[in-house]
């Protein structure tokens, strides 16, 4: 119970960190930075991954391999379609050598 | 604390601080890519850290599932096109949902069907399966619409929001009724389907051309979701990384909504509601001056200072890369070309910021507005390729005009401007656009990346 | 024990919530900030006043009570002297009619 | 969990809210009273919320100790004049410290001495106490050397720097005995007395001009003395205040050595070693023009555009309320007056900002240094109050120069500059000011209050 307390106080600090740096973000980037909370919202992958190897009936393990697919799915499309894009940010020193 | 257990905190710890310094790192776009690989070792490290966790004894499933996640992912990271945007990260919310909500499930099976699970527990672990369940059809819902497999116009019927705030008023009871005894099952799964239904008569109403407040919004039910989950299981990785994503979600609904205009109730309570009705004020009488693509492209190859105003017809067209070609041109005849984004141009916040960064435009070159609004009155020509709502003077002086008092780009004090656009249909909001009017205004009419094209050849012939 | 790993993230995300605020105050309220802080961490008071107050034997109850002395120093001089300093921050509009 | 824990908890949890909140206004000058009453009002719950705790059995030396501290408070407060703000900061942390220490040592001591204490805790109280004892040595002789009490001039010996590398050592090393055998009260008071003498050594080689980096490290100090505190007694309000201290004083220490162009190990470290030593560059043969009031009240009467540049000289002089003066004089007349504050400007960040605002110059004319560097150019009349460091240009050319490549200002761009001071003597940073020896420059010799003084005189008679 006293450990529920406790991780409110981690809510409400990650809740004020995340405020302070998302309004920071120029809209340049609010498209990369929406595919990025995407991508680290994918981190229930943590709790899937507990289901899907436990020893709690075939029932969980089910349920917790399809999680596991879904989050995957997410971990791994989010980040590669957040590096493509911010690959290709430049700034003008350096525009890109393609034609 | 066994050497296992410090393994395990240490890597959600430093997980955590990982995510944090990544999102940080898009404050600055040339240190977006190092930030970005930051968390993708944050994730990593969360993984591993997982997968020696003393509960797991087997792995065969978590194989599995990695394996094909893995090989479902990948095409949506790399095939998928820039202009597909919208509808990939619906889909994506979709999946996380999914996972929330099946470990929810299977967390509440788990522990007897319920009769094991503390009160404490199941307030997080009704908010998980409440949010992730909603945000698994509203997500669907939006999908549809954007990728045009549902039908994108607002369905309405008579007493919708009657039905929906009932579905909502009774899983809330149910919610309320499972904190008192979990051990109710079928509540539970009441409240689960409920909750669906609630998701998809929450986006039902709401336009095709809405559904980036709504997704912003549903990410923000994504993120709370796994918030809740971390709170079930006792694991602060997933209550930071949620708080995050519930952040990130609401901030950029709130932006686009006071971008678009919107009160922000409007877009907290789901941005019901239809979309702004057109309040037509006919622009009769007045007549349109519209310009061949060679006089046009005789005025660019003069210009000295040309900008640039992209809009939604731009990512339509797909014609980034022409803008880039053409600009270019300008840039070689001796003239300057800077671009003018305005925060809700496109439909989806950033928009046009990747479609010409895709086409290898500089960022430097694409000014927020608040920084490029004092330049048009310097600039020869404002080049409009497919933006009509975030252009329109009816914004700054037409009081019974429902987009009056959005902040817009001030195109009309360029010298010369040129639209291009296929017909006289308005854009997004609906309304007549007085600037095409004007007589400084030039209308270049047909599809942007067609005209575009001609632009360039006639720049080159010449 | 496992409360004191979770109160490391708490101290993590607060040391980030303080870095992200505290970078963006501007040079001209650095003293205010100072003594706003030095307000702030007079909150071990929350520490001293069960010390004070407890049955932990006469020691215990002696030190509590200095520490109480102390710390309400700081809260009391500490927000007065702030408060004080902010009010003769005004913008132009309204300078004060002092002569 | 009873309703009084849920007091308890929920009024902490809103407590740390506040102060988050509190801190955060501080970046609007508009919202910052505001902003600090809201931390109050935390900090009032925060207490609130102790006194219904389960332990507290008696009231009499609780009540006792707020009257005598609010006594002791409020004229500390109320009466300490705003020159005075750095060794009022730095007493006050002492008694912070000294706050943070006594629970320590007597939550130590009702644990059977530590004979009770678990291994965990004692890792939390060993903090608390080493940098609460610390900084209570070293804030009363950073107080000492401003107050001028103990010698200001930095106080070393032949070994200095082992000796207290010695004693560090030896702490480190009994805090880890402790954390592995906490039984250990011999060990554990010999390690408060080392932390002791250890702060004494480290602020005595430190010259009296350096003391506000020292400050702020020791306000960093005292939060990781509270966040200890936190951890040994479970309490999360103190975890957060004290890393939200942690942060301030460390990043406002960043600052400052940037802003005077020390190394940052050098401040990290306790900004150990001398001041920077006088790199003396005799400026022979050159001459100073000096000015007469007369002739600089003139200058001023006709000046369209005025920079004043307040330096330390101004505070020694208690010279803001005629400078202010003096400002007004000169709009009547028709010019604008701008002040230019450098980040380290005095001899506390911030330092100028608080003595002119407490003269009620508007806040919007304090410009921060990026923002008017480019100005001086266009100003008729650059006013430097009693700085010296802060506008040397050998900071821009003399590699040789102990402030090479610290940011100054440059007012040698201006077409006349005034200097007001007492004599030829260096400033902080003991070298000489090739600024003083320009063709438009003059020399107004002089306390800073007389001169501004006859200055007033001279614009009001013409
Ligand atoms: N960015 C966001 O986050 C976001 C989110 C939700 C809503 N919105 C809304 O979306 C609107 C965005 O404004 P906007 O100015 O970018 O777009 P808009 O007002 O929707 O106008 C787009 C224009 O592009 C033209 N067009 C379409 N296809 C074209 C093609 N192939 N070639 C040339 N032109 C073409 C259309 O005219 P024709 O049909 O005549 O060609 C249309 O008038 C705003 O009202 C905003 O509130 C934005
Ligand atoms: N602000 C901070 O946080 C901070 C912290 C630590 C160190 N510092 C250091 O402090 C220095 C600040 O630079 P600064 O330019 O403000 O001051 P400064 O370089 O110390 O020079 C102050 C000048 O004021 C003159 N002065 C003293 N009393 C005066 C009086 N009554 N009337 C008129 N003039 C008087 C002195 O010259 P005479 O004796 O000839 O009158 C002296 O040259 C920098 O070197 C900085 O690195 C600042």
């Amino acid at each position: 119970m006293h450990v529920q307390l406790i991780e409110m106080y981690v809510f409400v600090l990650a809740g004020f960190v995340g405020f302070f740096v998302i309004t920071r973000v120029p809209a340049l980037l609010h498209t990369p930075l929406m595919s990025t909370t995407n991508a680290i919202s994918a981190i229930s992958l943590v709790g899937s991954l507990v289901m899907a190897g436990a020893d709690h009936g075939t029932t969980a393990t089910i349920l917790g391999f399809v999680a596991v697919i879904c989050a995957t799915t997410n971990v791994v499309g989010g980040f590669i379609i957040t590096d493509r894009m911010l690959k290709m940010f430049k700034p003008a020193g350096r525009p890109g050598a393609k034609k | 604390m066994s050497p296992r257990t410090v393994f395990i905190e240490g890597a959600y710890l430093l997980a955590s601080i990982l995510f944090v310094l990544g999102l940080r790192s898009l404050n600055y776009p040339d240190k977006a890519r190092r930030g970005i690989q930051l968390a993708m070792v944050g994730m990593l490290l969360a993984i591993v850290g997982t997968l020696v966790h003393h509960e797991i004894v087997r792995y065969d499933w978590i194989i599995a599932g990695l394996v094909i996640g893995t090989i479902i992912g990948y095409p949506l990271g790399v095939y998928v096109p820039m202009t597909a945007m919208p509808q990939r990260i619906a889909f994506s919310h979709m999946f996380g949902a999914i996972a929330a909500t099946l470990v929810g499930i299977a967390e509440y099976w788990r522990l007897g069907n319920g009769a094991e699970v503390p009160s404490s527990e199941m307030a997080a672990l009704g908010f998980e399966v409440l949010f992730g369940a909603l945000t698994i059809t509203g997500s669907f819902m939006a999908f549809g619409k954007l990728q045009e497999f549902l039908p994108s116009r607002p369905v309405t019927f008579r007493g919708q929001n009657y039905v929906s705030i009932g579905m909502f008023v009774v899983a809330v009871g149910l919610f309320v009724w499972l904190v008192a005894d979990p051990g109710n099952p079928r509540a539970f799964y009441a409240m689960v389907a409920l909750a669906l239904a609630f998701g998809v008569s929450l986006v039902l109403p709401i336009g095709g051309a809405d559904m980036p407040v709504v997704i912003s919004l549903l990410n923000s039910y994504a993120g709370l979701a796994s918030s809740a989950t971390g709170f079930a299981i006792g694991n602060n990785v997933l209550i930071i990384a949620g708080a995050l994503d519930g952040a990130s979600g609401f901030i950029l609904s709130i932006i686009m909504s006071r971008a678009m205009n919107r009160s922000f109730t409007n877009v907290l309570f789901g941005a019901f509601g239809a979309a702004p009705q057109a309040g037509t004020k006919t622009a009769s009488g007045l007549t349109v001056h519209s310009i061949t693509p060679e006089d046009a492209a005789i005025q660019l190859a003069y210009a000295r200072s040309v900008i640039v105003v992209p809009g939604y017809g731009m990512a339509v067209a797909q014609a980034q890369h022409q803008v880039r070609e053409l600009a270019e041109l300008i840039e070689k005849n001796g003239g300057s070309v800077l671009y003018a984004i305005h925060p809700v141009a496109g439909r989806m916040p950033g928009h046009m910021n990747v479609l010409l960064a895709e086409a290898d435009v500089p960022y430097d070159k694409l000014k927020e507005m608040d920084e490029i609004n004092g330049e048009f009155k310097n600039a020869d020509v404002a080049l409009v390729i497919g933006a009509n709502d975030v252009v329109n003077p009816a914004a700054r002086s037409d009081k019974g005009s429902p987009i009056y008092g959005m902040p817009i780009l001030n195109v009309d004090e360029a010298k010369q401007v040129i639209v291009m656009k296929r017909s006289m249909n308005p854009g997004f909001a609906g309304i007549e656009n007085d600037l095409f009017y004007k007589d400084n205004t030039a209308m270049l009419f047909g599809d942007a990346k067609q005209s575009l094209s001609k632009l360039v050849h006639e720049i080159k012939q010449a």
